[in-house]
């Protein structure tokens, strides 16, 4: 029992759960929860691969990807966030 | 014996899954976000685990904290601004049902194929990078990797970052009319102690990125984390007139980086092929510069709308009251 | 020492897991922010004991940031949820 | 085992039975004022107890420096959370009895 074999299997599951929340969640907030829950999980299977098994020293190049993705994923989020917030505030004034 | 960090690791995954299904299935929107939160401090700790200590930090300070505060954010927007008559969430077709899950277990388990059909532990681009090491300027393979040996990969991600605010911009325009939250007196003290401390913690961390785990998305982050407090308590109130202060902020890494990388190439070099006696200047500058952008970037996503007047509602921004 | 150091933190994991049944139960905004102020001061300790197990004193940093961050948070929490529902 | 590690070891653990008693408090009692009286404890002593062991057996003065830093850091930030917490909690007991 490696380190890397548990949080592998960690990873994808985590990938899993918001891959699933993503298409069956009916709240807009929690589909862009569920959508990060993916990026976690496919940045535990790359920092996975990037393990070395003395641990001190891990491949630095999947480690710098999963940094530009965690921006890339906030940046996402944050458009879809503003989408929303707009979106809810159209429909508010539909309704009026 | 069995070794209890073995144990630790166990747990710490099981909490991760179960904490990624109760954010997913908890009722309350509030609970989904703090159960969210406490998720991704739990992933940070297990990358921890993985001796990845710099994607810990900028998960910790971006993917948790400034999502955090985002996703707050949209949620208090949509409790406050009610909806006269919610619509009733349709019912889904069983065959869209059998679909979706079908497309669910088909895509994990390809995934989990790949996981364990691939090599694993084995040499990737580690003995490269250690390799070129001495021709990167910095000390820390992290920094190496995101500031000169992909560079470019970096320049779009602050790109990426740039067409966001630009995005978020032109969605939401018109200027904040909540009041300011009261927090009290207590609240004040601690403010002027830590924002300083907070500042010069992102300046730390920007330093110390091109010897140890650290550098400009971590320290910007955490400069963008004293925006959001500024924000939060109305210390600063963005005014029209701040747009071309922002603008220039904005712009400011994106530019620099770019700048850079193309006038390296006078000396019949590539772009991004820093000349070996300036490469530490040079990486430390981009840095700064894009750390600079980050924080003022993330601050503006975190407040969402571009401050523009507009006329019906230009009249309710009595924003400094607490002061 | 490592193997002490690690039935220690197994212990503390436990503990604060223990406490997140606080943010289901609820009822007020006020106690599922609780238990996550009580997870975020749990973390800095683990971090403070790995940075010792797994001799990496850049986790003091991490720790540094986490402690940090979780303030930032729970300061956004107060503030957005303090003037949330209108009456 | 030296006498040093000995020590660290049992501030250490005595830090964690801070943070059992600070969850269980957090758990079992009936308010939110109590329960915000035992997570302060958890928080204080729990963390200043394991920060004060981890400072014995780290290896260089820089990183006793940054674990005092961290600790000084929480201990402020808690207490503020913590009179937050039961000021909005305060405010909507109030808002609710009027």
């Amino acid at each position: 029992m490696t380190p890397d074999l548990i949080y592998g299997v960690t990873g994808i599951a985590v990938f899993a759960i918001g891959l699933v929340g993503a298409i069956v969640a009916q709240n807009r907030l929690r589909r862009v929860l569920a959508l990060k829950l993916c990026s976690v999980g496919a940045g535990f299977v790359l920092i996975v691969a990037a393990w070395r098994s003395p641990p001190d020293a891990p491949d630095p190049v999947p480690h710098a990807l999963v940094i530009t993705g965690i921006v890339v994923m906030v940046s996402a989020t944050a458009v879809a966030l503003a989408l929303i917030r707009r979106l809810h505030s159209l429909e508010a004034e539909d309704d009026a | 014996m069995i070794d209890t960090m073995v144990i630790f690791d166990l747990l710490l995954a099981v909490a991760v899954v179960a904490l990624a299904v109760a954010s997913m299935t908890t009722r309350d929107m509030f609970a989904a976000i703090v159960l969210f939160v406490v998720f991704g401090l739990l992933s940070a700790l297990a990358w921890v685990r993985l001796s990845a200590p710099d994607v810990a930090l900028a998960e910790a300070a971006i993917g948790t904290g400034v999502t955090g505060a985002l996703l707050l954010r949209t949620l208090h927007h949509v409790q406050t601004v009610e909806r006269k008559a919610a619509p009733e969430p349709l019912p889904v077709p069983m065959g869209v049902q059998i679909a979706n899950a079908a497309f669910c277990g088909l895509l994990t388990l390809g995934l989990a194929a790949a996981f364990a059909g691939a090599p694993r532990g084995g040499p990737g681009f580690d003995l490269l990078v250690a390799d070129a090491m001495s021709i990167s300027g910095v000390d820390h393979p992290v920094t190496a990797v995101l500031l000169n040996f992909r560079a470019y990969d970096t320049l779009m991600e602050v790109v990426v970052l740039l067409a966001a605010v630009i995005a978020v911009w032109q969605i939401e325009r018109g200027l904040s009319d909540a009041p300011a939250p009261a927090l009290g007196e207590v609240w004040q003290g601690f403010a002027r102690l830590t924002l300083p401390a907070i500042v010069v913690v992102g300046t730390y961390l920007l330093w110390v990125g091109s010897s140890a785990p650290g550098g400009a998305f971590q320290g910007g982050a955490v400069l963008a984390a004293v925006g959001l407090l500024l924000l939060l308590s109305r210390l600063y109130v963005p005014r029209p007139s701040h747009r071309g202060a922002a603008r220039v902020a904005f712009v400011l890494g994106t530019g620099a980086f770019a700048a850079v990388a193309l006038l390296v190439t006078g000396g019949g070099r590539m772009p991004f092929e820093y000349p070996l006696e300036h490469a530490k200047t040079l990486i430390l500058l981009i840095e700064g510069l894009v750390t600079i952008s980050i924080a003022v970037t993330l601050a503006a996503l975190f407040h969402g709308r571009e401050p523009v007047a507009l006329p019906e509602r230009a009249a309710g921004t009595g924003g400094r009251d607490d002061a | 020492m490592t193997s002490f150091l690690g039935g220690i933190l197994v212990v503390l994991l436990a503990s604060v897991l223990g406490g997140l049944v606080r943010v289901f139960r609820g009822p007020g905004a006020a106690d599922r922010l609780m238990a996550a102020q009580l997870f975020g001061t749990a973390a800095v300790a683990m971090l403070l004991i790995l940075s010792q197990v797994m001799a990496m004193p850049a986790l003091l940093d991490v720790a540094m940031v986490f402690a940090l961050l979780a303030a930032v948070t729970l300061v956004a929490f107060v503030a957005l949820s303090a003037r949330g529902r209108p009456q | 085992m030296t006498p040093l590690e000995l020590i660290a070891g049992a501030l250490i653990a005595l830090g964690a039975v801070f943070f059992i008693a600070g969850t269980v408090g957090v758990l079992r009692f009936p308010d939110i004022f109590c329960r915000l009286h035992a997570l302060t404890k958890a928080d204080g002593l729990g963390l200043g107890l394991v920060a004060l062991g981890v400072g014995l057996l780290a290896a260089s003065p820089g990183a006793v420096v940054r674990i005092a830093l961290v600790w000084f850091f929480v201990v402020v930030a808690s207490a503020t959370c913590s009179h937050l917490i039961a000021r909005h909690a305060l405010e909507r007991a109030r808002r609710e009895r009027s």
